[in-house]
């Protein structure tokens, strides 16, 4: 036990807890609710691996969410895929859209890519209107197959995906590949000055958030059997920031935690959108504010420690 | 090894933490099993008591036949209550209407008994879905809140198209029948048609499908052309949205053959303009250039309260005839700053101000009484679906959702907008003649709140021209 | 062909984009910040002037010069209240402009509500400029636009205060070296680039009507401008604008208004591919 | 390499490194051209740099500071070399610049003088046989300083590789260096053993002309 990692620690506590929770406490309304809070987890911890790690900052996720969600819809319509495979494949498309958008943005230094991904997904957007013919428009994709109908299915499926994201994320986080991303959020020059092509990590990273962001859009669009332009709307790429932000930047596991709350606070207790939204600035701005490392920063040192034992076998003494 | 333990202590203070979380949304859960049932009992009942002087003019009309059948006096204590479900962007001043006219109707059927010996009661849930830039996942939510938590027994409401659709997905898993009051469109009644078994939970009670209002708004041009010979060039000015790339085909095949030709210069033939638009410049002087008399507008969102506004600044000489929901509701006036004026639209036939029949007027005289204002295209809308769902209720002597829909399918009554029965489709049955079907009309803008049917004929007063044509 | 329509209209909406972007850029130039909630000044600079023009009964101008007046102190409070305290790390000063900007939003809905408004206008009626037909509003926004956007580019270049300004702009420890106070510099640029911006909304608010969310649009359109342009550029921002603003018109008159939105969104994404720095952006890392 | 402020150490350097581009000219090591290559390409072909103004990881780990060039450098220590090696070549290269700092620790927490060490094992971290040190003394206390310098005689004996250095102290440099350079305006003024170079005219008048 004490030489488990904390982080696994606690990464087995909540696990247990959320796999429980639907045997302890079953509830139609709070398993939906469980499970929109799992989806978004999982776009919120893609976000931060990206954006966490390299600090090159995404204000566009939605757009890999809104992909992930029509391209599934449409393979499950016109290819007539079942969700078990629109789910990865979804998740390739969000690959290849990663590329498309994430390499010539990737090489643009300061706010220029900030800036760029606040575009993408408006892009997008207007794109399913423009080509209705293939993206229906306003009528977005509907009559989608579903894994089942069940409650409890839904939710443990996306508490089976959230989990598989947050435990390879973690892994890749606290892998090699998580090192060379935290030194290039620490200083790129210093980084390329260590032999590492900064932009292809960069766009590794990119395409990895990007996937599993994807995915979150696939399971959502089975789940809601229907696609809408609302997939791509700048509320759910603020919402994951603020929620990143709260669980702590650059910690994997505390956007999950962020997730959770927020989406009780919005759609558990139902309260006006306008007061939700507010809440969620609100508390965005308090703790960039106030808790620079988010609510559970302290998680970052976990992150670092495990990493530390997995590439040179537990922590060495001072020289 | 210290630095261990307080990593332990750590972890299990955050364990702790996850637990809370997760109480918490038990403790949300059970709070909204306690409060929302009592609190919306109360309502009912309060209002109960106020509309009692209602009894007599609603005895006089159609509902007649239901409260005959059913038993006389009911008190509501004791007996578990039906929940009616109203879904919809309860913020809004469509969704504040929708709650309201079926509170109207709720409280009339439980002066005369309520159905199957219990009182009706209003259940609601807000969507949001008003505000464009809220997404679909809100709107399922309340949805699923409004069944499983609320335990509505029907759901009434729907407004934005994609929402609706959304919504009806879900049918299939909740089982229970779904009265949309706002989306019109067709591709909703597609699907029961495609896959009964699953969607026939869906009904379009109001308005009618788009389909229908394209109908309608033919034949308008049709009588207009009769009245107006001179002004015969359209030009068909749409949003870039699903619906409208269905109904404008339709119009380009039709007004043609009434003597109209469509003036515009897109290879299209058709201008759509982005959803949400803010500037119309463009298509304003497009409309200009082309030379037309005749603006077909087809508009679903707010963008045409710009639109509108653009169009008077501009005194662009060609006069606004089409579909334009925002334009139906009274406060369009004041958000154009008036520029309202000439813009003649289409509406149910219910909403033109000037009662049709017996119920029309007592819904319009009782909804005035109670609320203090007039009511828009939502509220009658949720008023007869009430009583859609009561008629069901009693026949069926149920009020299990599958056991209710071929009762709902048989529906054959008069509500405000004119004679109400389904087709396959599940859609409300359109005729020009109120006492067929679901009867349209065309209004005109004149005054602060007020418009003026200009179609059809029975009710027609004379078109107005804007002075800078 | 619709020439003279487009030379007019893409003219008289660049003037307005370039007064809407001044601020953007001013602050990233002057100040290094990069304010997400630049459009915000604009949509509730909107939101006063139709408050006090239609609720308050004040008259139309007053009302423009209240717009400004309050936009300039909310410029000045976001940088006190929030960018200050984060001004070190540039990530921070991203997420609470952006928080700022959520939270206007839906302070300004929970006020107004969530549909737009359309406030009168200061000028009714029409003329016939190369004979297309305007309204006179929009002549006006332009004008006014342009000769607030000289003013502080005059401000810039030939005052006291301005030296200082392109002191701070050009190296701010340098310039606290010298003597000047940097924050006072970050304090006004804020404050000038929040009531340019909140001017524009006022202006063009009545002709496109003014929603809650309008924020995200103006700053896209400002952030459009000032990359295409270069951030901190002043002649970059307002050629840029008026790049902006005519490959939109050209596009809604010329393909479809369909593709008004996203066609220079598109140019602009391959534009900063081609020259991350703008058009006459100054090189910086 | 010494010379008067604005010389052109540091530009020589970064044009060296790849950090600029040169407008003209080529820059070849050993026999190959390696003029325009990105500075991780500069680093694969063997030569390596350390900043005038640090710039650590800050938020990295003392450890993993180095750990990235072990893993990303030239050395390119692969999975298969395993955890030991990995965790060995680390700790020798933070005894030989001697950072006692437990490597645990934030590099934002570390002295001017550790981080100076720091950079200076994180550039040898990816075994360069040309190491260019740029003004490594600047700023450090004279015990940081002869600490530093005992450092780097450490390096030069342990590690087989080239150091070129850019200096203000002309004590230290004629203490450690084998050949000086001159530069003054971008220009070649002098090349030579640090006696020749001291007994040089035109190089006095650089400095001293200018006080």
């Amino acid at each position: 036990m004490a030489r488990l990692s904390r982080l696994l620690v606690i990464g087995v506590v909540i696990g247990l807890t959320l796999v429980l929770f639907p045997v302890v406490y079953s509830n139609d309304f709070a398993l939906t609710i469980m499970t929109f809070a799992n989806t978004l987890a999982i776009v919120a911890v893609s976000w931060d691996f990206f954006t966490g790690l390299t600090g090159r900052f995404n204000f566009g996720q939605a757009l890999f969410f809104g992909v992930g969600s029509y391209a599934a819809g449409f393979m499950n319509l016109n290819l007539k895929y079942g969700p078990m495979l629109t789910i990865p494949l979804a998740g390739a498309v969000a690959i290849v859209i990663g590329v498309a958008f994430g390499y010539p943005t990737l090489r643009l230094k300061g706010p220029y890519f900030a800036l760029a991904t606040l575009i993408f997904p408006l892009i997008a957007g207007d794109l399913t209107f423009s080509l209705s013919s293939v993206f229906g428009g306003e009528h977005g994709l509907y009559g989608l197959a579903t894994i089942s109908d069940s409650y409890v299915v839904q939710y443990y499926g996306s508490l089976l995906l959230m989990l598989a994201t947050v435990i390879v994320l973690l892994y890749l986080a606290s892998s090699r590949l998580g090192l060379a991303l935290e030194s290039i959020r620490d200083d790129e020059k210093a980084a390329s000055a260590t032999g590492m092509n900064v932009t292809n990590y960069k766009l590794v990273a990119y395409i990895i958030s990007a996937f599993f962001t994807g995915m979150a859009g696939a399971y959502q669009a089975q789940l809601f059997k229907f696609v809408g332009p609302d997939t791509f709307s700048s509320n759910i790429s603020f919402e994951v920031i603020a929620m990143t932000i709260v669980g702590g930047i650059a910690t994997i596991v505390g956007p999950v935690l962020g997730a959770y709350l927020l989406v009780i606070v919005l759609d558990g207790l139902g309260v006006s959108s306008d007061i939700s939204v507010l809440t969620y600035g609100v508390l965005l701005m308090v703790i960039v504010l106030a808790f620079p490392g988010g609510l559970l920063g302290r998680l970052k040192t976990n992150l670092r420690g495990m990493r530390i034992r997995r590439l040179v076998g537990g922590k060495p003494a001072a020289t | 090894m210290l630095t261990r333990r307080s990593g332990m202590a750590r972890s299990a203070a955050i364990a702790v933490l996850v637990v809370i979380v997760i109480a918490a949304v038990a403790g949300v859960v059970s709070y909204y099993y306690v409060s929302t049932a009592p609190a919306t009992t109360s309502t009912a009942t309060s209002t109960a008591t106020s509309t009692a002087t209602s009894t007599q003019t609603v005895t006089s009309t159609g509902i007649s036949t239901l409260i005959s059948t059913s038993v006389k006096t009911v008190t509501s204590t004791g007996v578990q209550p039906i929940n009616i479900g109203i879904l919809a962007p309860l913020t809004d001043v469509t969704g504040i209407d929708e709650k309201e006219g079926a509170q109207l109707a709720v409280t009339e059927i439980n002066d005369h008994g309520g159905v199957l010996g219990r009182p009706l009661q209003i259940v609601s849930e807000d969507t949001q879905e008003a505000d464009p830039t809220i997404p679909v996942s809100t709107g399922l939510a309340a949805m699923n809140r409004i069944v499983t938590v609320d335990h509505a027994q029907v759901i009434i409401g729907g407004e934005r198209s994609d929402v609706v659709l959304a919504e009806e997905q879900q049918l299939p898993k909740y089982k229970i029948p779904f009265l949309d009051t706002g989306a019109a469109d067709t591709s909703l009644g597609q699907q029961v048609i495609q896959n009964y078994s699953l969607y026939k939970y869906f009904f379009m009670v109001s308005p009618v499908n788009s389909t229908s209002l394209a109908t309608g708004l033919i034949s308008f041009y049709g009588y207009f052309h009769y009245v107006e010979p001179n002004y015969t060039k359209v030009y068909i000015l749409a949003e870039d949205i699903a619906v409208w790339h269905a109904l404008v085909p339709v119009l380009q095949y039709f007004l043609p053959q009434l003597g109209f030709t469509i003036v515009n210069p897109q290879s299209a033939g058709a201008d759509y303009f982005p959803y949400g638009s803010t500037d119309f410049t463009t298509q304003m002087t497009n409309v200009r250039t082309s030379g037309a008399q005749i603006i077909c507008l087809l508009a679903a969102g707010q963008d045409s309260v710009q639109l509108i506004q653009t169009w008077a600044n501009l005194q662009v000489p060609a006069i606004p005839m089409g579909i334009d929901v925002a334009a139906e509701s009274p406060s369009f006036w004041g958000q154009t700053n008036g520029a309202a004026k000439y813009e003649t639209i289409e509406v149910g036939i219910g909403d033109t101000g000037t009662p049709i029949n017996t119920i029309g007027a007592n819904f319009y005289a009782n909804y005035s009484k109670y609320y203090n204002t007039l009511p828009i295209y939502t509220a009658d809308g949720a008023y007869e679906s009430v009583y859609i769902i009561a008629h069901a209720m009693q026949a069926a002597g149920t009020t299990n959702g599958t056991a209710l829909i071929p009762y709902i399918e048989k529906t054959n009554m008069t509500g405000p907008d004119g004679l109400i029965r389904f087709d396959k489709s599940h859609n409300v049955i359109y005729n020009e003649d109120y006492t067929k079907g679901g009867a349209l009309s065309m209004v005109q803008w004149t005054a602060f709140n007020t418009y003026t049917p200009v179609w059809p004929p029975t009710v027609a007063k004379p078109i107005s021209l804007p002075p800078w044509m | 062909m619709v020439l003279p329509e487009i030379l007019v209209f893409g003219g008289l909406l660049g003037a307005v984009y370039a007064l809407l972007s001044l601020g953007f850029s001013l602050s990233y130039g002057v100040a290094r910040i990069l304010n997400l909630a630049h459009g915000s000044f604009y949509m509730i600079g909107g939101y006063i002037y139709y408050a006090f023009l239609t609720m308050a009964g004040v008259d139309s101008v007053e009302s423009l010069l209240v717009a400004v007046a309050l936009t300039f102190l909310l410029g000045m409070a976001l940088y006190l209240g929030l960018v200050r305290p984060v001004r070190s790390t540039p990530v921070r000063v991203l997420l609470v402009t952006l928080s700022a900007a959520i939270v206007a939003q839906e302070v300004v809905s929970l006020a107004f509500g969530d549909r737009g408004v359309g406030a009168p206008f200061i000028i009714g009626g029409i003329s016939m400029p190369l004979g297309v037909v305007v309204e006179n509003q929009r002549i006006l926004a332009a004008i006014v636009s342009l000769a607030m956007f000289l003013a502080v580019w005059l401000l810039i270049r030939v005052t006291k205060l301005g030296r200082a300004v392109r002191a701070v702009a050009q190296d701010a420890e340098a310039a606290s070296l010298m003597g000047i106070n940097d924050t006072r510099i970050s304090l006004i640029t804020l404050g000038l680039s929040g009531a340019t911006a909140g001017l524009a909304g006022a202006l063009l608010g009545p002709l496109t009507g003014i929603s809650p969310d309008a924020w995200l649009n103006a700053t896209v359109v400002a952030f459009a401008v000032v990359i295409l342009g270069g951030l901190g550029s002043i002649p970059g921002t307002f050629l840029a604008a008026f790049l902006v603003s005519y490959s939109q018109v050209v596009v809604a008159f010329e393909v479809s208004s369909s593709y008004e939105i996203i066609v220079p969104l598109a140019v602009i994404a391959v534009a900063v591919l081609v020259r991350p720095k703008g058009l006459l952006g100054k090189v910086e890392e | 390499m010494i010379g008067p402020n604005g010389a052109g150490k540091t530009t020589l350097f970064d044009l060296i490194t790849g950090f600029q581009r040169p407008t003209s000219g080529v820059v070849m090591l050993d026999g190959r051209e390696i003029t325009g290559s990105s500075p991780n390409q500069v680093v694969q072909k063997g030569m390596n740099r350390t900043f005038q103004i640090v710039r650590p990881f800050k938020d990295l780990t003392v450890l993993e500071n180095v750990l990235v060039g072990l893993i990303q450098g030239k050395g390119r220590l692969t999975r298969k070399k395993g955890t030991v090696e990995l965790r060995k070549q680390a700790m020798e290269l933070l005894q030989l610049v001697g950072l006692t700092r437990s490597p645990l620790s934030l590099a934002r927490n570390l002295s001017h003088g550790e981080l100076k060490k720091l950079e200076l094992a994180r550039a040898l971290s990816t075994f360069p046989d040309v190491l260019l040190v740029d003004e490594v003394f600047s700023g450090l206390s004279s015990q940081e300083t002869q600490e530093l310098s005992d450092a780097l005689v450490r390096v030069k004996s342990n590690r087989n590789l080239t150091l070129l250095m850019v200096e203000h102290k002309v004590s230290k440099v004629v203490q450690l260096a084998n050949r000086m350079l001159v530069l003054d305006h971008g220009r070649l003024l002098a090349q030579g053993t640090p006696r020749e170079i001291l007994s040089d005219q035109k190089v006095l008048e650089a400095y001293l002309g200018r006080g």
